[in-house]
């Protein structure tokens, strides 16, 4: 049963806001990512069937969903389409058990009962069944909200940032949960998110919008790690982004040499389409960078920048290190790294940067 | 008590029960499309419901009487399936209180309609919910309030009614003699004590009605504040 | 100029404008009328309601004025008698003798005024109490609030026979669509139409004046050409 | 047109807009009260305000009349205070109807401000608005279905009111002679015609009315769903 | 003017939750950290008058909002405390310009339109001003919430997770934007969040709650580095947990030595109270571990288990590896390391681990 969803949608919802998406989505979970107001939220209504699309076809499989060319318009009860919405619409006048039976009433009591039941316990919501939502803590809402649209087993489920309001424990267990019930059941997921973690941890797939457009689809690495496009690598938080001037190609190696900003650095980076002369945009993550105290010999890395060492904060688990190096640059270590390089400002460094650190961004 | 009519009393009762479950059953649907299905000739449905309204009840009863009457076209169709005369039936003033009291019912249903968050009647149609599910289980219930107060005053506005259920009626003891003509005709006799006995028991009667409505057995809303 | 407030029984609209008009040729002033049930008025009175004069259906709610202090005993006058008749629409098709012959099986429904405070309904009962019907046709009877609502359920058509004022009958919307059969006097307990002035009333000269202008040659001979007996 | 009483028609207008008017003012207080200040015996106060509409009009204006008149307290501090009875003059029909009409906006209002979410008056209150502020700014605004139902009842019910009038009123021409009593002596004195044609004109009246109100001007609601 | 909040409260929320809690914040932001259902919006509820404790006093500065004692029990509106909703609560008949003036209505008017469109334009929503928060995406709606509340200038702020619907780049702007602010308000900020990044990067101290009650105050590193109880380990995500035995005890060099669950390996870890023989547990960062394909010599971390790498999974930027050293580990690395390492499974692996990555957690 079920199938791929395939959605093509244009919907004008204002003056400035237009949505023109075009999606297949294979079963799995597909993550649906994108800054805010970019229209996540928008193409989920549209698919569940809850707010029409000016033209478009969505189907599910061969089972045609909306198909403005024959006329089809499926009423979102005939959808078997999950939703999770963003702002939850748990029933107030029922209690949790009433809101999770509610999709599920004509199955037999007994059948019933068992998977609410279950689907509660799974959720950490079995304690509270007879309670209203109003009784509720944000995050028990939300675990309700997600346990009553999976227990109907549809064809297709749209989760508008499910777990957004719960603590990093629960998360886990969550996902685990989902990644689980994603195996048994196979049906396409549309997942939105903006928490890295959820996009590495759940995606097989990754569909990236902006403003009302589908700017990439690939795999989380494919769209995140190797953005294509400027807006992702602000999306995905690439906290170094600079522009630069093609100085020499070698397309045998498959790299090309760049001048950074108004500096005399030079960087070795990935063949891009740009010419000798024209302008890239190159993005890095503070991750992917090396920090050395010393000038550094014998390495691989092709790219080492010289710089002074500006400040140093740390931010939990890393420490963020600003370095001037023509350009400043943000570089993430570990405490530890700190402690033995007996790190201090203002001290000279070397940046390490591998070649494929560095993602060369179109404009 | 002396010189209370307790045949009309009952009657009364009847009549504002059958009217209230008919006045429920027939204004909530109205009611529901005036809120949700809104057509820019909206207003005009919305109008003629109202329009009973602003008319004297004895005047709309007249009208009332006409269209039942036996040279109208529901007066002969009825005479032909029920073998006599429509007018001067408690079907009649069924009928006639029916008309009279649907926009209390209609207009605080379709206000407490408007009122719902349409996110929930979405997320029950995700969850495959035909609409008429939906609205039953969902819009219904959201809608208590609303339904309540309708229900209210259209039971009382029919125990009350008498212009009209007196024009229909013609006040046939036992069939059609509501308390209010009783009390109505305590009154213009001039039995003064009479009617204030009938007027005080009517007023317990639905003081009584009412506290099971309103009373301190209501459940708490869904919407209570936290804490 | 200075006005009366005239409170007065609804069986007299047909005629009281009429009247109005020619007290106000004949003295100057304005009269002022409201009409309504019988009943009503002598509760508002009692209230305090602002009239002059009242023109009572029957003598026995200006008694209750005149007793309770609000009606001048000596400002009391009988106007007119009120007259009964059996009315039916033409196209029901019933010849229409007496009251005797409303026991006809083909009558369904007999249209009366509310024989409890409306003195057209009290009289109709006596009526038929009178010809020895009542027993037979009491199943058959509706009552209306006052005698015109009696007349509007024959009239539409609802019930088969009104027993209704003579006056009424007279009316163009009910004489084009139906014939009337007048009851003879002596068939029921006279209706005694009365006037009288009120004591709180500024006015009580040009009360006066307007009760006894009631019992004016010309002013009687346009009564009954309405449909009322003589004064007795 | 001919037979209409046109003094009637406006005298009801102005009836039925200063009712409306003081309805309001009196009615969504009390309809506050009864939604966010229960306690046990809010039911009592609830029945209270319901109970006008249980009794016939005529009978409650005979109620009326008699607490307005002569012998009652009221009656006579009026009388000192304005020089005059108070039955039979236009303040006391205002009285009578806004009695009567009151349970028309009361239970529309209350139920509207049951169905207001709790945060919305929760996050007014954080942003440093007084009880009034809120009540003015929010919670008003967010039952403006409940508050034009009511209004829409309110005033159409004493456009057509009747019975209450007649009793208190007098039927006085130009002072409390309404254009239903008007109506309704025309249908005594069988002019139907005349009856019709004013009939027509109140329909025509009350329908420009409630078109204005709830007319294809009518704002869209602000829970009008998405898209 | 304003001051310390100081919020000592008991309120029985249910037959199953009560609130028991008593802080005291000076200026500056404080994050409120705890599991889902753990009171944290109850005790904003309770700050801000929303709730009425049961006992309890609450005081910014002198100031006293509430006090069972003297009785006092200031209306919300008369408290001064901004509060953002975790469900928001915005006005839905208003534009988010009439949101937005809402609480400043007592101002001049150009002074009011000053403050608004500035407020506005840093949380990038002047291009909604006139739009109904119906019309608005959910990160559009919370910007809007942050914006009403920061606007009204207030003695207190609560702000309940109020980034959760935001993307990354979005975050950051406004997490430096609240940095700013606090700044230059100094006032106290009560600011509940799941997000280490938020904790991080904002707080200067940090409450957990658990059940109702204060488990830990301090700041980030103290109470989420260095775990004195276990649910924090849980909330704050110390992946592994391990129950040890305490073999030998060196009170001056500030160390222990354990073993490991029914292994064999043994770990010098920080002094605890336990005595030799007993159970303690121990929290470990799967980012503080190091992991080497040869026998490690010559380093100072005391402590090298040996092992074998049992899975690899990429986790967005990191790379989570699992190895059976008697125990199951999870270590985190960077994919440079696993290309660097020519890492396979499976393959005998040591696990470095400095003795202050280990934490000892009371049980
Ligand atoms: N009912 C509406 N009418 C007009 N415009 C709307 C409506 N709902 C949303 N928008 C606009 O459409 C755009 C896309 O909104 P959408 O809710 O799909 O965003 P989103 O990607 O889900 O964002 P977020 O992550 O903030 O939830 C936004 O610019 C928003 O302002
Ligand atoms: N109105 C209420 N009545 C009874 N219990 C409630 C009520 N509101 C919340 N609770 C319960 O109180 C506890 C604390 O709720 P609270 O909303 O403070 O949690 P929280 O820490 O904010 O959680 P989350 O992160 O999920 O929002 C929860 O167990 C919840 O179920
Ligand atoms: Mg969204
Ligand atoms: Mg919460």
């Amino acid at each position: 049963m079920a199938g791929p969803l395939h959605a093509s949608v244009r919907a004008q919802m204002s003056e400035v806001f237009t949505l023109d998406v075009s999606v297949d989505l294979p079963p799995g979970i597909t993550i649906l990512f994108g800054a805010s107001g970019s229209g996540k939220s928008t193409l989920l209504r549209a698919i569940a069937g809850l707010a029409r699309p000016d033209a478009g076809r969505i189907a599910i499989g061969d089972r045609v969903l909306f198909d403005t060319a024959t006329g089809v318009d499926l009423p979102p009860q005939a959808r078997r389409v999950g939703y999770v919405f963003q702002q939850l619409a748990l029933f107030p006048h029922f209690t949790v058990r009433g809101n999770l039976e509610y999709g599920v009433a004509a199955l037999p009591p007994a059948e019933r009962t068992r998977r609410v039941e279950e689907v509660a316990r799974r959720f950490h919501i079995d304690r509270l069944m007879e309670r209203r939502p109003a009784r509720l803590s944000g995050g028990e809402r939300q675990r309700v909200a997600l346990a009553r649209a999976l227990v109907t087993d549809p064809d297709l489920l749209l989760l508008d940032e499910p777990l957004s309001a719960l603590d990093y424990a629960t998360q886990s267990r969550i996902i685990e949960d989902l990644r689980a019930w994603n195996a048994a059941h196979g049906i396409p997921v549309l997942y939105v998110t903006h928490a890295h973690r959820e996009v590495f941890a759940l995606g097989e797939r990754c569909v990236v919008l902006d403003h009302g457009r589908v700017l990439a689809v690939g795999t989380p690495h494919e769209v995140i790690d190797l953005p294509a496009h400027e807006t992702i690598a602000q999306i995905a938080g690439f906290e170094n982004l600079f522009t630069a001037t093609v100085t020499a190609r070698r397309p045998s190696n498959g790299v090309m040499q760049c001048r950074l900003g108004e500096s005399l650095s030079e960087l070795e980076v990935p063949l891009g389409m740009a010419d000798v002369g024209g302008s890239v945009r190159l993005a890095i993550r503070a991750g992917d960078i090396l920090l050395a105290v010393e000038e550094p010999r014998g390495l691989s890395a092709r790219n080492v920048l010289r710089g002074t060492l500006t400040s140093l904060t740390r931010e939990g688990p890393t420490v963020s290190a600003r370095v001037d190096a023509g350009e400043p640059f943000i570089v993430h270590l570990t405490p530890g790294a700190v402690e033995a390089l007996h790190l201090m400002v203002p001290m000279p460094v070397w940046l390490v940067l591998k070649t494929h650190s560095c993602r060369v961004v179109s404009l | 008590m002396s010189g209370i009519d307790w045949q009309a009393v009952g009657l009364s009762l009847r009549l504002a029960a059958i009217v209230d479950v008919i006045l429920l059953v027939v204004g909530v649907p109205i009611a529901w499309w005036l809120a949700f299905r809104r057509r820019p000739w909206t207003f005009l449905v919305e109008s003629v419901v109202a329009l009973p309204l602003v008319l004297p009840p004895t005047v709309l009863g007249f009208y009332v009487l006409v269209a039942m009457g036996p040279r109208s076209p529901l007066g002969r169709v009825w005479e032909a399936m029920a073998g006599g005369p429509l007018a001067f039936t408690f079907e009649a003033l069924v009928i006639a209180s029916v008309v009279y009291s649907l926009p209390f019912v209609v207009q605080p249903v379709a206000s407490a309609f408007r009122q719902i968050d349409p996110a929930l009647g979405e997320a029950s149609s995700t969850l495959g919910a035909s609409p008429w599910r939906t609205f039953v289980r969902i819009t219904l219930p959201l809608a208590r309030e609303g339904i309540m107060a309708g229900a209210v005053l259209g039971f009382a506005h029919t125990l009350g009614e008498f212009g009209v259920v007196l024009m229909v009626g013609g006040n046939l003891p036992g069939v059609t003699r509501t308390v209010s003509i009783a009390i109505y005709d305590q009154v213009q006799a001039l039995q003064v004590e009479a009617a204030n006995r009938t007027a005080l028991l009517m007023l317990l009667f639905s003081l009584a009605a009412l506290a099971v409505v309103y009373g301190p057995l209501r459940r708490a809303s869904h919407v209570t504040p936290q804490a | 100029g200075a006005q009366i407030a005239v409170a007065a029984a609804s069986d007299l609209q047909p005629v009281l404008p009429d009247i109005a008009t020619r007290f106000q040729r004949a003295t100057g002033q304005t009269v002022r009328i409201s009409y309504g049930s019988s009943g009503t008025f002598v509760s508002q009175i009692q209230n305090g309601a602002p009239f002059d004069v009242f023109l009572s259906a029957d003598d026995a709610y200006v008694r209750r004025l005149v007793d309770s202090g609000h009606g001048d005993p000596h400002g009391q006058v009988g106007y007119a008698t009120g007259r009964l008749a059996l009315w039916s629409r033409k196209d029901r098709g019933l010849a229409l003798a007496s009251v005797a012959s409303l026991g006809d099986g083909r009558i369904r429904r007999i249209a009366i005024a509310n024989p409890d405070h409306a003195p057209y309904g009290r009289a109709a009962v006596d009526a038929l109490e009178r010809s020895g019907v009542y027993e037979q046709v009491r199943g058959k009877i509706v009552r209306g609030e006052n005698v015109a609502q009696a007349a509007q359920f024959a009239q539409s058509g609802s019930a088969d026979v009104a027993i209704v004022a003579l006056s009424l009958t007279l009316a163009p919307a009910m004489a084009q669509i139906g014939t009337a059969v007048e009851l003879p006097m002596t068939a029921f307990a006279p209706i005694r139409q009365t006037a009288v002035v009120l004591t709180r009333s500024r006015n009580q000269d040009l009360a006066r004046r307007f009760v006894g202008f009631l019992v004016d040659p010309d002013i009687q001979r346009l009564l009954q050409s309405s449909g009322f007996g003589p004064h007795p």
